[in-house]
């Protein structure tokens, strides 16, 4: 298709489909109105399970299945980026040269490290009573050990993340959710249901398997995060071609790579 | 304001269509695609608002105190940001083997698979 | 409506919007620099919306903000370090920036400390502004220094 | 226990051995991962086949995940429905996917870095995938599920990564399909805000219930949420993804990607059709079925007509997976449960020919290193059993009666009637015509080897900007890197008796009467709109008139025996003329409709999107 | 209509940092309005009142995805650099 062609198609699909949105949208249900009932009953059987946080109590009890999905997709998706992003046979590893960080910024850097991690974990230990969870919580706290290439280098991150933790991690957070689902039905209750004693409201105890679950969920993000990073850094960083590709350096500072003309 | 937010939502959508459709480079593709699924968060959570609502959150408020919004959107949009994020990556992952491979991540320039 | 949220309203359009499309315009430095402040921004808006809708959970976000904000700025800092060294800003745009993005958290923070119920969230509170002034003035002055003030690369 | 709690077991037992293998990959030898993955899945399939023969005779199971069941036709939680077609179709995926973790026992040499059971992990997860896909009551399930596949599929489809297209053709799959999913996404969230639901049955009921007037929500919801099913379907203008993808991906993920995930897409618009807006006013059966015809026609003179032009095998058979598509839209789009029988025992045999004939594709790329009908000619002459299997293979994709594809087929054209009669012969003509010429070709040698300046230059094609850039460019099948650990000298046990079986199986489907009454039955329960809602909302069961079983009927075995003699002489008639390497100009446009190019392919979905609405409209 | 005005400033914002996203076409520039797109994104998940959906958006949104992606664009310029210089030679 010439571009012109493609333009007019795109136009012509644009329209149209700007055209079907509009006239949807007219006969949508005003914003802001008061009529949900799906969210009422939520709200009204999150309670009775003494769960606060009631989308918690959706992700993680009313509608755990999705999630478990959700969590398959990251998993998924993780797994595939480990695959795509491998090393090939015409690719070879090289040393990361270490970089040399302002002295403020890596102060500052590694404060913050510890900072982060506490509330990363803080946002996961909340989910099912405010406004976080496993997702959100497992990301910062990923984020945070990423401070170490931020501050430091690539060397010394690649000392404290071992892939193959972080990948057992993932596989376990993974797990998690299957095998609780099946170990509740195996006491004949229904896959996923909530056996566990339902706590007080408002405490972090509460919610029955809610806290498990997003346990599990918080695991297996943060451990998918460190891996999927783990990839894209490697490949930035440490994985080159064997047609030299090398250009040591010449992109960002430090982490270029020790070819073999150029060891420092 | 009864439908703007609705129109937000599409208005995304399209502008990621033609973002997609015009890319002259993958990584601009995958933002662009990012843009649409950003108009299926603005939508879902649209849809679910209540006006003088507050979140069904209730740590810091007694139940039954304040209306609330609904929280069934907010627990599928929570399982949509996931997605986008993962497909990104993923998809960032093809586009870096792409330009491995190819030497290049114009769309014009990869000239394999036709017919 | 309340004053809170008249407020943060007001922080939007004159501190968010200018900020946001200078982000999406303009030299990768200057859109590093809004990106910073902007982070800031986000991060005081959230904190007035949480007290107009007196909601002491919702500060959260701005917590999340304050701790990934500079982490983000430190990012582009280490991976675009090679075009943003090669064009520097000047003295008056460093201290611009950092009066920018420093004076407007005790304009927020404080009274929203005064209002809240005293307590453990006044020390959160207290904790994102700490945050949020450290993060913000470093990632400016990192973002800022010349050339040889960072030694990468000898 | 009840067989309905086990329904959510067919998706967390896969996911839980994916858990385990990437969680001991580490450790594991190849050939372990490979048992274990097969086993799991084999257990899954036992499990899906025991469900479905426990309640062959019995209302559908119904399982209230978490045991959230509803009171008052009110709940709050999702619903997996294991009926007839859905936990059938579970049955088929995962007997699929036993078939193909057997056939790629001998595949790839390349395992990621201490990740020996990457590949098995990521068709379990496939497997997860499809299986919930296929039994979830709840639309935002499903699209979850769907976003699943779609994240495993183009992981596989781009598994062989240093080849050049393979990248191309999983990132090419990977955005058409991103897109679509927002398109479904778009669609649910209409539906929640019309309805405030998001169970098919709930939707459903709601739409009976509180009709609105114009239509105008209802049918954009339809449009939104069944364009992101008909990409998965490769319908006619949603297609460009199939070709490329199957072009590259390894060959057992063809089988799965072409036997069983493209159907799940036209699955997915039936189900919709059936539990949502059958009922409703606002969707007139004139509409959908017009919709359905259209593109349904489209997609199969389309993929008919490419597929006959194509020269790489693996895109052959590609294109004629879409043909089929289009034949399964057009018997659908007659929308009464006979259509449905029709369809799903078609789907039933399509699924074995189909993945049959990929896996004698295999068996070229590893022997030969290339599946360039061209440039194979004559040389497969000594893998005689491969070529034995992938000419019957062509037979039953022509309709040759007594295959399940010729039943499928002989049905279809009882429901649909009428002008279409000639288009089912056509294109399963066409399909199978192709697939006979390749057959006679590379595996007996017929007709004359190509002109020597004809053959393409190997060694230019692979890399971009160098080629030269011919407006008439075509994918050949040269250049091939083989799948197996070394190139094969003769055909490998495991991939032989895979494809005979799957070929077996197809021949079964046409040939056990049970099977069709137990199908008929199905399709019974599957369009009936009020009795899907009462199950799954109420629990009770309606006592249905059930229709006559299918069976074959004179008319149906000799149209069966006319496209199979059509395709016969096709191919007879291709291979008497002397390959000119030039393809007729008529289908320039068509060919240059499929560039490659990312940009054209999301053009042409976005306007597929407004030809649907304005079908539906 | 007062009410509302937190929400109709965040879809401004909203719009205004996903067209320029769209229409940013270098990707190293185009990470930082997709960054600004996550923060407006997140604010309107607040005016929403979804904290929980506007936190998981800062935290993929702040600082995961700009890494990826920088790290990707990394890459793609690095391979095309070793790439020109080939053709030098």
């Amino acid at each position: 298709m010439s571009l012109r062609v493609r333009m007019v198609v795109l136009a012509v699909g644009l329209l149209g489909l700007a055209a079907m949105l509009v006239a949807a949208f007219r006969k949508l249900p005003g914003f802001g109105g008061s009529w949900h009932p799906y969210g009422q009953r939520a709200v009204e059987t999150a309670l009775g399970r003494h769960t606060s946080n009631v989308i918690a109590s959706i992700n993680f009890d009313q509608r755990a299945f999705d999630t478990m999905g959700e969590q398959a997709i990251l998993f998924g998706a993780v797994l595939g980026t480990v695959v795509i992003l491998r090393t090939t046979r015409d690719e070879r590893r090289v040393e990361p040269e270490p970089a040399r960080v302002p002295a403020p910024l890596r102060r500052y850097a590694l404060a913050v490290l510890p900072v982060t991690l506490l509330t990363g974990l803080y946002v996961v230990a909340h989910g099912q009573v405010s406004p976080g969870g496993g997702f959100q919580g497992g990301v910062v706290a990923a984020t945070a050990l990423h401070l170490l290439y931020i501050a430091v280098d690539y060397r010394a991150l690649q000392r404290v993340r071992s892939v193959p933790l972080f990948t057992l991690a993932d596989a376990a957070g993974e797990a998690g959710y299957p095998l609780l689902g099946l170990g509740v039905l195996m006491t004949g209750a229904s896959f996923l249901e909530n056996v566990l004693p339902y706590g007080t409201l408002g405490t972090l105890s509460s919610g029955g398997t809610v806290p498990v679950l997003n346990a599990a969920i918080g695991l297996e993000v943060a451990a998918a995060v460190v891996v999927l990073l783990a990839q894209f850094l490697d490949q930035a960083i440490v994985i080159e071609s064997e047609d030299g590709e090398q250009g040591a350096g010449s992109v960002g500072d430090g982490d270029g790579r020790r070819g073999e003309g150029g060891a420092a | 304001m009864s439908i703007l937010p609705y129109l937000v939502a599409g208005w995304l959508f399209l502008a990621g269509c033609y973002g997609l459709a015009t890319s002259r480079n993958l990584i601009h593709a995958v933002g662009s695609l990012a843009v649409c699924q950003a108009s299926t968060y603005v939508l879902l959570l649209a849809v679910g608002y209540r006006r003088g609502g507050t979140a069904p959150v209730f740590s810091d408020i007694r139940p039954g105190s304040r209306p609330v919004v609904d929280p069934v959107v907010q627990a599928l949009t929570l399982t949509d940001v996931v997605v986008g994020a993962t497909l990104t990556a993923l998809l960032l992952a093809l586009v870096v083997q792409v330009s491995k491979r190819h030497g290049t991540v114009d769309p014009d320039e990869l000239r394999e698979l036709r017919g | 409506m309340n004053g809170w949220l008249a407020a943060a309203c007001a922080l939007l359009l004159v501190g968010f919007l200018p900020t946001l499309l200078a982000m999406c315009t303009g030299s990768v430095r200057r859109r590093v620099l809004a990106q910073n402040l902007a982070t800031v921004l986000a991060a005081l808006a959230l904190l007035l919306l949480s007290q107009g809708w007196a909601r002491s959970s919702y500060t959260d976000m701005a917590l999340v903000l304050a701790v990934l904000g500079p982490v983000g700025t430190l990012i582009y800092e280490r991976l675009l370090g090679e075009e943003l060294r090669a064009d520097r800003p000047s003295r008056r745009v460093t201290r611009t920036m950092t009066v920018l993005s420093v004076a407007p958290v005790p304009v927020v923070v404080v009274p929203v400390c005064v209002a809240a119920t005293p307590g453990r969230t006044t020390l959160k509170l207290l904790f994102i502004a700490g945050l949020l002034v450290a993060g913000s003035a470093l990632c400016t002055r990192a973002l800022t220094t010349p050339p040889g003030g960072d030694g990468s690369h000898g | 226990m009840t067989a309905a709690q086990l329904l959510p077991v067919l998706v967390a037992g896969p996911l839980l051995g994916a858990a385990v293998l990437v969680a001991t990959g580490r450790w594991l030898p190849r050939y372990v991962a490979d048992v274990f993955g097969a086993v799991v899945a084999g257990a899954a399939s036992a499990l899906a086949l025991g469900v479905l023969v426990a309640t062959a005779h019995r209302p559908a199971a119904v399982e209230w995940v978490g045991g959230w069941r509803p009171r008052h036709g009110t709940g709050v939680g999702i619903v997996l429905v294991g009926d007839g077609i859905g936990l059938g179709l579970a049955a088929v995926v995962s007997v699929l996917v036993v078939t193909v973790l057997v056939y790629s026992w001998r595949f790839f040499d390349d395992p990621p870095p201490h990740q020996a059971g990457a590949f098995p992990a990521l068709i379990l997860a496939f497997q997860a995938a499809m299986c919930g896909f296929t039994l979830t009551g709840d639309l935002f399930n499903a699209f979850v599920f769907f976003e699943l596949m779609g994240v495993v599929a183009y992981a596989l489809t781009g598994y062989r990564v240093d080849e050049a297209r393979a990248v191309q053709g999983a990132l090419t799959f990977g955005f058409l399909n991103s897109l679509g999913g927002y398109s479904l996404l778009l669609g649910v969230g209409l539906l929640y805000a019309h309805t405030g639901e998001l169970g098919l049955a709930q939707l459903g009921a709601h739409l009976d219930a509180a009709p609105d007037g114009s239509g105008t929500l209802v049918k954009a919801a339809f449009v939104l949420v069944a364009t992101g099913f008909l990409v998965k379907a490769a319908a006619v203008p949603f297609h460009f993804w199939l070709p490329d993808a199957h072009t590259v991906a390894p060959t057992p993920v063809c089988m799965l990607l072409s036997g069983a995930m493209v159907q799940l897409g036209v699955y997915g618009v039936a189900r919709l059709y059936w539990t949502v807006f059958a009922g409703s006013g606002a969707l007139p059966e004139a509409a959908v079925h017009r919709a359905l015809l259209a593109l349904g026609v489209l997609t199969a003179v389309t993929g008919a007509l490419l597929c006959w032009l194509q020269r790489h095998v693996k895109r052959l058979l590609a294109f004629s997976t879409i043909a089929h598509t289009g034949l399964f839209l057009v018997t659908l789009a007659v929308l009464t449960p006979e259509a449905v029988a029709g369809t799903a025992l078609y789907v039933l045999g399509h699924a074995g020919i189909k993945a049959a004939l990929f896996a004698c594709a295999g068996i070229l790329v590893d022997r030969f290193g290339n599946v360039d009908e061209q440039e194979l000619h004559g040389r497969g002459v000594r893998l005689r059993p491969v070529g034995v299997l992938f000419t019957v293979g062509g037979l039953a994709l022509a309709g040759l009666p007594p295959f399940g594809t010729g039943l499928g087929k002989a049905l279809s054209e009882e429901a649909a009637g009428g002008w279409l009669t000639v288009l089912f012969v056509a294109v399963s003509a066409a399909t199978g015509g192709a697939v006979l010429r390749v057959a006679g070709g590379v595996f007996f040698g017929l007709g004359s080897p190509p002109a020597e300046e004809d053959r393409p230059h190997a060694a230019g094609r692979h890399r971009a900007g160098g080629e030269e850039q011919h407006e008439d460019a075509e994918t050949t099948g040269a250049d091939e890197p083989e799948e197996t650990r070394e190139r094969v000298t003769r055909a490998p046990d495991t991939m032989v008796v895979a494809a005979a079986a799957l070929l077996a199986a197809g021949l079964a489907v046409g040939c056990v009467p049970p099977l069709w009454s137990a199908v008929s039955r199905a399709a019974d329960s599957f369009t009936d709109h009020s009795g899907y809602a009462m199950a799954v909302l109420y629990s009770t069961g309606q006592h249905l008139t059930h229709s006559p079983a299918p069976h074959w009927s004179p008319a149906g075995v000799t149209l069966g025996l006319l496209s199979t003699v059509l395709a016969a002489c096709g191919a007879w008639a291709a291979l008497r003329t002397v390959p000119s390497g030039v393809r007729p100009r008529w289908s320039l446009p068509l060919r240059r409709l499929h560039s490659g190019h990312v940009g054209d392919y999301v053009a042409c979905v976005v306007a597929g999107l407004t030809l649907l609405a304005a079908l539906v409209w | 209509m007062a009410d509302d005005l937190p929400i109709v400033l965040a879809l401004l914002l909203v719009t205004v940092a996903g067209t320029a996203t769209v229409l940013t076409r270098d990707p190293v520039r185009q990470v930082f309005a997709l960054a600004g797109l996550g923060l407006a994104l997140a604010l309107l998940f607040a005016v929403l009142q979804a904290p929980d959906v506007a936190l998981s958006q800062l935290a993929v949104g702040t600082a995961l995805t700009p890494l990826m992606v920088l790290l990707s664009v990394r890459k793609v310029r690095r391979k095309a650099r070793s790439e020109r210089r080939e053709e030098h030679e």
